[in-house]
């Protein structure tokens, strides 16, 4: 068992960055590596995880600012290390994918990794203080990564970026302190424990519904801001379409799946104790982006913003299934998240390609192109497919999965979702393959030619990772399926773990 | 003798002239000397309120705060000087290069 | 000891698939003959299969998948009858396309997709959960989609995929949906499952379905029809099979003739127990068939492009086997029988078909019959082949099609003593339209002179040899197997713990009919019917008055009736399309200014409803006005609140007005504010 | 002995001294520039030395109880001795030729002036230290004797003669009352007779403060001055003599002044609550960097400001379990609070000036335009790296982005307010920290986003080191807040009865 495996995983990205940085042009090959140790890392973790405990695991915890009851905590469980697994994934793949960057390639990279750090950072950390430091740490390189490498609004889109979910956090924040005063330790301190604070919710004489009510509803906001789910999405789009590949792509993957995994951290343990109508609430919205964001994708001209609205689209299911609250629908809802971080990075990845190779994204020019890149065009049809749900790819699974265990508790909404979303799922993405792709070559096109074989490479990957998901979900459903009958019970801070 | 109130009574109103010259005067020297008045009512007050006083902080405030307007005086003079040399005028409405 | 082989059957041609896939470039033909082998390891080992389970043994094997879902294998009657149909014809289709695709660059694109198609078909086939058909019955979806748009330059065949895929996917929503409804009724019944029994196995869902609430069951079966419906394209969703003859023949014949298509009827089949026990879930099933068989044979009549004729005829013929399989409100588990057998004959010779018509569009290069006929001068083994083909379709006498579809239209009569009529007489002239629109293809491509000069040869024999063992099939397999088939698919339910009476209560079959018979009665009836006819196949000689006494089903001008339905059909179609004896000519009779052969050219109009109207404009324009919102309300209210802020701040900062004396006059302006805001404060008791 | 008593004090002795020394070597010797910047650098560290010797001493009184030396005036002579010594060390690339003796002898008697009032109990020596630092920076402000410079000295000198007449009068008005000059009588005296004559006096003398600490109404200097005097000069302003106004405030109206608690509660409200908004809405459309960033304290002392709001809403409330530290009181937490932003505001600042003072002082060479116009950092990060990412740190800092000196500041500051009652204050604190991010980020995308609008940049040994020193403080703060929290606890203390 490696000792603070978790430590190491959010400082070899670290160090990586400030290397990278330094590096110059052999920033790729520093970052390679610090990429692929986390990986390496993670995927030990993965061979040592006990699925059927419902305990933390590789929990670290050290006195940090003792004066306001700040610890050093991390610590995974099946909620968490999925993500965990999947970021380290996805930045290894990003990496590859974007080894041909040449403007800046050091602060590039270094930038791809701190992300690396920051979603490492949220997704093991059991302190709010910690959680939310590194909850803003993300924002940084983001921005950075929209605005220097972006498109021709770049400006507006990164400080959109910036300023709207920060805004978002700040409630978050708002929340957290309410928290964090109104709720004593025995010994009469104060703590920003995760653990024992969301425990403590459970206490009407501590909480009363009213109080917890004000609570839940911004931290709900921070998380669904993130996600994003309708009316808070705008941002996502103007994000994505300015970001370069790499940045969507880590964006799409990694960042919105922060929103998600508050909703299982932090949202569902409140859930069985604030008003009930929160849940239609929830339920609606989610609906509402899973429908909508279709519709939105299915009128859009430039490719990448479609996929954009794809992604609000899929994660809506990630809401609906969380809300649902039932085993099943939670535990797919987990591996809608997971899934969705792998399929969506093709998606972007084709988008940026299509960008560099033919030099625009709007559907109407395209054409053809499958004529010119058949390779390319295979993945990208097997992603797009990954993306509309087919069987046998890990999208379906997921999506089964909400779908079937959401009927139990919320019926009507779910059928919706089934009877509005799916064929319009499948319409947009089936539309825009054909308008790229198919049909005869047009003539500006004849000297495109296939894409470099590390992008082919990296996407490839991915849609293995897909499939071998999608044909054995088992692999990560298991941990999830623990986590899932975990979320249903009251929390167990780490002290009634008797992990510290 | 005379009654403190009376002595508030200038002091205010001296120091009421002071503004009003500040609210009016372009002329960076007036401005000076409106300032100079604003001081002066105040140490008026010490003045007079020690005498009304056991002790005689009040006198020594005074003489404190005499010998700073001296070289406040000092301070702002040199600066108006300067000015006049740059812009050719000391009419404060002039120099607002900076502003919004 | 083949069962313990089975997977081998779908594991082979996945195996074909990536080899195609990754080096099928560098292989002759395209790496077609891995397709053949792997297809033909799979009739081999299903024969096996047959010889080791006939005729009253099952396989079922099961392992854990995820969460609380299994795959499995489950190879009853039902399945093994599909395994070999579909192995064995697909085996043919896929030599034939070794002569058709020779030569095509995509070649081993073509066979990596084939061999894709056949292992999903197979898997379909015998899933052993509804979770696991449901996902092989995507990836055959998805196959048609590539097969369909397999010439994807061709902007028409990139849209015809698309279309089908669309199309399909409507009804697979409805599947969903079913699958949904289904899983969460079986568990809130909180079963206590055996280890290795999953809550989607067929058994266990056949076990339980008399506990489910009758209403969920018909919003089930209801669900899952929708699937067949679009699979198998019935009405309202059949608009995708005509145009998906984009594609290459051979996948014509292979998915939507004699295969994919037959999907949705082994769907129906497969849940026949469950449409059983809803109420009016059969209802639905024969009142859909029924009228698509009427529906798509009067299309048939009029299109002008071969494969479209043979692509609505097979359209008119799957809401044969569908009608079939509603009839079993009447006659019970029979109707299974009756309906697969068709499926199966129909197989056969709608593939011969559609492998004659490639054989000649590779001759002759157009689809379009106006510009075809006396093409049997020069192409006779096609001509004689495909003339067994349209014989056997049209229902001739002793032909496949002759015992399979007229029994399905006999117990439509059944259902229609029982219940209603209305069946039975939409398929007699159904019936009576096949014949006509066959007779009129094969007319008018084979006989009278060229009407416009194409390539005169022969078809390879690598393409003649499948055309030549089909036809025997399409001419003596209903006659060898018939009565045998009946009674092994008969059994098929046996081998389950379902009680068909009870079901039938709780469908409500007892009630109905008017001598109250209940389900069963209604299956012995069938059987005696069922006998009866199998007199009246001989009684063809002997007159069918004969039959008219045994059969108590239906009375002898009932059983004869299907004979001449069959000879008059092809008699005027002659009279129309035969040169020799030609009488009429059809635009006399129907000039192009007829309103009724207008709609009918136009395929009532479904394109024009269906993607003009509802795909563009309700669907995309409900898409055009999300855009709207999205950018004027969801994202306006926020540039509009930056923009007032940062509005307000130009103003904000004017107050500096950068004069001295002002910011003075400020300064006492804030003490005089502060001094009058407190004091009113503390007037008001605020401090 | 008795030198020895005056131990506390050495510090201030030994910055006079050494004023005047500057002064007269100056005149002694020619282009002594260096010379003296390393003096009066060595002079500061020592000074910096002498008081942190005795950190958290017991409050001592001298020279007949007018001053008192304490935490709380430790912390503040830090405060002032850290900047002061990084503007000195800054300047030192700046300033190296004929008159730089003046500007080094102006600048320590600004912080020995800073540092008198940060310790004096009495009224007159507060008076006369206030006068001192005032008189040293109008002097400094005009230093550079350019036109900006000049009317830049001009306004800030009008209007802080009015502010301290104001201030005076005020001072008279209480000596009146109490009869005696020491805060302690004045208090006691506020408590006993207390009439309309102390209201005025309370907002004269808020008046006087509210000048240094930029409060808005009394704020209209600063954006003028802050941009036209010497960069390094307005680091100066905007970290030390700011501060300087609030140690007075605190001083004054916490300890003398509490009678008036409604008051100057609701005055304090209305002050911080439009102070803080107004500058960061100014901010938003200004163009100068140097002006953004006065905008910018401006908000930042709106913030500061909640820490008396905190007082007036909580003043003696019984000791509760907030935070992790035992019992404590929500006004100690709120002063607390405040202490830890000026520590850290007063970093970020004095580091962001001397930032624009580098890039400046380059930059005016070859563009006759607005030395200081943000088109000018279009592009630093590639013209002057390490500049660029202190000032990117500083940014987000003043943004109170974690985990920076600004986030911890912030934190406790509003947490106090929020456990105070004053939510409204603090919602409307963090959206106005939300609505900064529009002009912080504006810089940051220039300086970062933008092609580069011009050669590379010299980065003088000076600044550089300067700009390093701060950023390794401001980091460490925000990593390692637990040693501050605690000082700033014990420094606040000071200003409650016990």
């Amino acid at each position: 068992m490696i000792s603070n495996a978790i430590s190491l995983l959010i400082a070899i990205p670290l160090l990586g960055a400030v290397l990278s940085f330094y590096a110059g042009t052999k920033a790729k090959f520093v970052a390679l590596i610090a990429s692929l140790i986390p990986l390496a890392l993670s995927l030990q973790m993965y061979l040592e995880f006990d699925k059927t405990s419902k305990i933390m695991q590789f929990v670290e915890s050290y006195n940090w600012v003792p004066s306001l009851g700040v610890k050093y905590t991390v610590g995974i469980d099946g909620i968490g290390f999925p993500l965990v697994l999947l970021s380290t994934i996805v930045s290894v793949l990003v990496i590859i994918y974007s080894w041909g960057e040449t403007k800046k390639p050091n602060q590039y990279f270094a930038l791809l990794l701190l992300n690396e750090v920051g979603v490492l950072g949220v997704f093991t950390s059991l302190d709010f203080f910690l959680f939310y430091i590194f909850w803003e740490i993300v924002l940084i390189p983001m921005f950075f990564l929209i605005g220097s490498w972006g498109g021709p609004r770049k400006d507006y889109a990164a400080v959109k970026f910036f300023i709207y979910t920060h805004v978002a956090s700040l409630v978050m924040l708002l929340a957290i302190f309410a928290l964090y005063f109104t709720y004593q330790m025995p010994d009469g301190s104060r703590t920003f424990d995760m653990l024992t604070l969301l425990a403590a919710t459970a206490d009407k004489t501590i909480f009363p519904t009213s109080m917890l009510n004000i609570i839940f509803a911004s931290l709900l906001l921070g998380f669904l801001v993130k996600m994003p789910a309708f009316p808070f999405h705008t941002w996502l789009p103007d994000a994505h379409v300015e970001a370069p590949t790499a940045g969507s792509v880590v964006l799409a993957a990694l960042l919105l799946k922060m929103g998600g995994y508050g909703l299982f951290r932090v949202i569902l343990p409140m859930l069985p104790h604030v008003d009930k109508a929160f849940v239609t609430i929830i339920a609606i919205i989610a609906v509402i982006s899973i429908v909508y964001g279709a519709f939105m994708a299915l009128a859009q001209k430039d490719i990448k913003k479609l996929v954009a609205y794809s992604s609000v689209s899929h994660m809506g299911f990630v809401t609906l299934g969380a809300v649902a609250f039932t085993w099943m629908s939670v535990t797919g809802a987990m591996f809608q998240q997971f899934s969705h971080g792998i399929i969506t990075c093709v998606l972007f990845m084709s988008a940026g390609t299509i960008q560099h190779v033919v030099g625009t994204r709007v559907i109407a020019d395209l054409g053809g192109l499958a004529d010119r890149m058949p390779k390319f065009a295979v993945i990208m049809m097997a992603g797009f497919m990954a993306s509309l749900g087919l069987p046998g790819m890990s999208g379906f699974v997921a999506e089964f999965m909400v779908l079937t265990g959401s009927f139990a508790t919320l019926p009507v909404y779910t059928m919706i979702v089934v009877f509005l979303s799916v064929v319009t799922t499948a319409a947009y993405h089936l539309w825009a393959m054909q308008k790229a792709m198919f049909g005869p070559i047009l003539k500006k096109y004849m000297n495109v030619h296939e894409p470099h074989a590390y992008e082919l490479f990296s996407m490839a990957m991915i849609i293995v990772l897909s499939l071998i998901f999608g044909l054995q979900p088992g692999l990560i459903t298991d941990i999830m399926g623990t986590a899932a009958t975990q979320v249903m019970e009251p929390v167990m801070t780490l002290t009634q773990m008797g992990v510290i | 003798m005379i009654p403190l109130e009376l002595y508030i009574l200038l002091a205010s109103t001296m120091f009421t002239i002071g503004l009003y010259g500040l609210f009016t005067q372009k002329n960076g020297v007036k401005l000076m000397m409106c300032i100079e008045l604003l001081l002066n009512s105040a140490n008026i007050n010490l003045v007079a309120f020690s005498a009304y006083q056991p002790n005689v902080n009040g006198q020594v405030f005074a003489l404190f705060s005499i010998a700073l307007a001296a070289a406040e005086a000092g301070v702002g003079f040199a600066i108006l000087i300067a000015l006049y040399r740059l812009y050719g005028t000391i009419d404060l409405d002039n120099i607002n290069a900076m502003r919004w | 000891m083949y069962a313990d082989y089975a997977y081998l059957i779908v594991a082979l041609p996945v195996l074909a698939f990536l080899l195609c896939l990754f080096v099928g470039w560098h292989l002759p033909r395209g790496g077609g003959f891995l397709t053949v082998l792997a297809t033909f390891a799979g009739l081999i080992l299903s024969l096996g299969i047959f010889s080791e389970i006939y005729p009253d043994k099952i396989i079922h094997q099961s392992m854990p998948w995820f969460a609380n879902f299994n795959v499995g294998i489950l190879i009853d009657p039902l399945a093994l009858v599909m395994l070999l149909m579909v192995t064995f014809v697909v085996t043919l289709i896929h030599i034939y396309a070794n002569g058709y695709m020779n030569g095509d660059p995509g070649a081993a694109r073509y066979f990596a997709e084939a061999a894709l198609f056949t292992a999903s078909m197979l898997g379909l086939i015998f899933a052993d959960n509804l979770l696991q058909l449901f996902i092989f019955w995507e990836l055959v979806g998805l196959c048609s989609y590539l097969l369909i748009g397999f010439w994807y330059r061709k902007p028409s065949a990139a849209a015809a995929a698309k279309k089908a895929f669309l199309t399909t996917r409507v009804g697979d929503v409805l599947f969903l949906a079913g699958i949904i409804l289904l899983y969460n009724n079986l568990a809130n019944l909180n079963l206590a499952l055996k280890p290795g029994e999953y809550l989607l196995q067929f058994p266990v869902i056949y076990a339980n379905l008399a506990q489910i609430a009758p209403d969920q069951l018909t919003l089930i079966a209801l669900g899952l029809l929708g699937g067949a419906v679009g699979k198998s394209g019935q009405f309202p969703l059949h608009v995708w099979l005509p145009d998906a003859m984009e594609g290459p023949t051979t996948v014509s014949a292979m998915i939507h003739a004699a295969t994919m298509v037959t999907a949705g009827v082994y769907l129906v089949a497969r849940m026949f127990p469950l449409f059983y026990a809803a109420p009016y879930g059969l209802t639905a099933v024969i009142a859909v068939g029924a009228f698509t068989a009427l529906f798509a044979a009067t299309m048939g009549l009029t299109s002008f492009d071969i494969k479209r004729v043979l692509a609505f005829s097979t359209v008119s013929q799957l809401g044969f086997m569908m009608a079939g399989l509603g009839s079993g409100a009447a006659v019970g588990t029979l109707a299974v029988g009756v309906a697969i057998f068709h499926l199966i004959g129909h197989s056969f010779f709608k593939a011969l078909l559609f492998l004659g018509a490639g054989s000649i569009i590779h001759a002759v290069n157009t689809n379009d019959l106006r510009e075809m006929g006396g093409v049997g001068k020069y192409m006779k083994w096609t001509m004689y082949t495909m003339l067994i083909g349209s014989l056997s379709l049209a229902g001739f006498p002793y032909f496949t099609g002759f015992f399979s579809k007229d029994e399905v239209i006999l117990i439509a009569y059944e259902y229609g003593a029982l219940i209603n009529m209305l069946p039975y007489i939409f398929l007699v002239l159904a019936a009576v339209l096949t014949a006509i629109y066959t007779f009129r293809m094969w007319f008018s491509v084979f006989t009278g002179k060229e009407r416009s000069n194409y390539a005169k040869h022969e078809s390879p024999w690598i393409m003649l040899g499948p055309l030549v063992i089909l036809a025997v099939f399409a001419f003596g397999f209903g006659l060898a197997a018939q009565d045998d088939f009946y009674k092994y698919l008969d059994s098929n339910f046996e081998h389950y713990d379902l009680d068909f009476v009870e079901l039938g209560v709780i469908g409500g079959h007892a009630l109905e009919g008017e001598h109250g018979a209940p389900a069963v009665e209604g299956e012995q009836g069938a059987a005696a019917a069922e006998a009866g006819h199998g007199a009246a196949a001989e009684g063809e000689a002997s007159e069918g008055e004969a039959g008219g006494e045994e059969g108590p089903g239906e009375p002898w001008y009932i059983q004869i009736l299907p004979i001449f339905i069959a000879l008059g059909g092809i008699l005027i179609a002659g009279l129309f399309y035969w040169d020799r004896v030609k009488k009429f000519d059809p635009s006399q009779v129907t000039g192009d200014k007829d309103p009724i052969r207008k709609l009918l050219l136009k395929g009532y109009y479904q394109h024009e409803i269906m993607t003009g109207w509802f795909a563009e404009t309700v669907v995309y324009g409900t898409a055009l006005i999300c855009n709207t919102i999205d950018i004027k309300l969801v994202d306006g209210w926020l540039n509009w609140l930056s923009a007032l802020v940062l509005g307000f701040a130009q103003h904000v900062r004017k107050v500096q007005t950068g004069i001295v004396q002002n910011y003075v006059t400020a300064l006492v302006l804030g003490v005089v504010v502060l001094v009058v805001v407190i004091t009113l404060a503390k007037e008001v008791g605020l401090v | 002995m008795e030198f020895s008593h005056y131990a506390p004090l050495w510090g201030e002795a030994l910055l006079t001294i050494l004023a005047v020394l500057v002064v007269l070597l100056g005149s002694l010797m020619k282009n002594s520039g260096k010379l003296m910047g390393y003096l009066s650098a060595a002079g500061l560290v020592a000074a910096l030395a002498l008081v942190a010797s005795n950190l958290t001493i017991k409050p001592t009184l001298f020279f007949f109880d007018t001053i008192s030396v304490d935490a709380l005036s430790q912390f503040f002579k830090v405060v002032f001795l850290v900047v002061s010594l990084l503007v000195v060390i800054a300047s030192m690339s700046k300033y190296t030729g004929k008159g730089a003796d003046e500007y080094f002898a102006l600048l320590l008697f600004a912080t020995v002036g800073m540092m008198v009032v940060s310790s004096s109990v009495d009224i007159i020596t507060l008076f006369v230290g206030f006068e001192l630092a005032s008189l040293s920076t109008y002097a400094l402000a005009a230093f550079d004797r350019s036109k900006k410079n000049l009317e830049a000295a001009m306004k800030y000198f009008i209007f802080g003669s009015v502010a301290s007449a104001f201030m005076l009068f005020g001072f008279s008005l209480l000596y009146g009352m109490a009869g005696s000059t020491h805060l302690v009588d004045i208090a006691a005296a506020s408590l006993a007779n207390f009439g309309p004559a102390t209201l005025v006096a309370l907002l004269f003398v808020i008046v006087g403060f509210g000048f240094k600490m930029a409060l808005v109404p009394f704020h209209m200097w600063a954006p003028d001055t802050y941009e036209g005097a010497p960069p390094l000069v307005s680091a100066l302003l905007a970290a030390g003599s700011k501060k300087m106004g609030f140690v007075a405030a605190f001083r004054v109206i916490l300890i003398a002044l509490v009678a008036l608690r409604m008051e100057w509660y609701m005055a304090f409200a209305i002050l911080a609550a439009v102070t803080m908004t107004l500058g960061n809405l100014a901010a938003c459309w200004q163009n100068n960097v140097r002006r953004i960033l006065a905008y910018s304290s401006i908000a930042q002392a709106g913030y500061i400001a909640i820490a008396f709001v905190v007082v007036g809403a909580a003043y003696g409330a019984a000791p509760v379990n907030v935070l992790n530290m035992g019992p404590i009181r929500a006004d100690q937490l709120g002063i607390a609070g405040a202490l830890l932003l000026i520590l850290g505001h007063a970093l970020m600042k004095t580091g962001a000036f001397i930032g624009t003072a580098l890039v400046a002082s380059n930059v005016s060479k070859e563009s006759e335009t607005d030395p200081d116009d943000i088109s000018n950092y279009a592009g630093l990060a590639k013209r002057a790296p390490i500049t660029a990412f202190c000032m990117l740190i500083f940014m987000f800092a003043l943004a109170g982005i974690p985990p920076t000196a600004g986030y911890i500041g912030k934190f406790v500051l509003f947490s106090s307010a929020i456990y105070s009652g004053l939510v409204w204050l603090a919602v409307l604190a963090i959206l106005n920290s939300a609505l900064s991010l529009v002009y912080y980020l504006r810089i940051i995308s220039y300086m970062y986003l933008k092609e580069a609008a011009g050669p590379k940049i010299k980065e003088q040994k000076g600044y550089v080191v300067a700009l390093i020193l701060t950023l390794l403080a401001v980091v460490w703060i925000g990593v390692f807040p637990e040693a501050f929290i605690n000082w700033a606890m014990q420094a606040a203390a000071v200003l409650l009865p016990q």
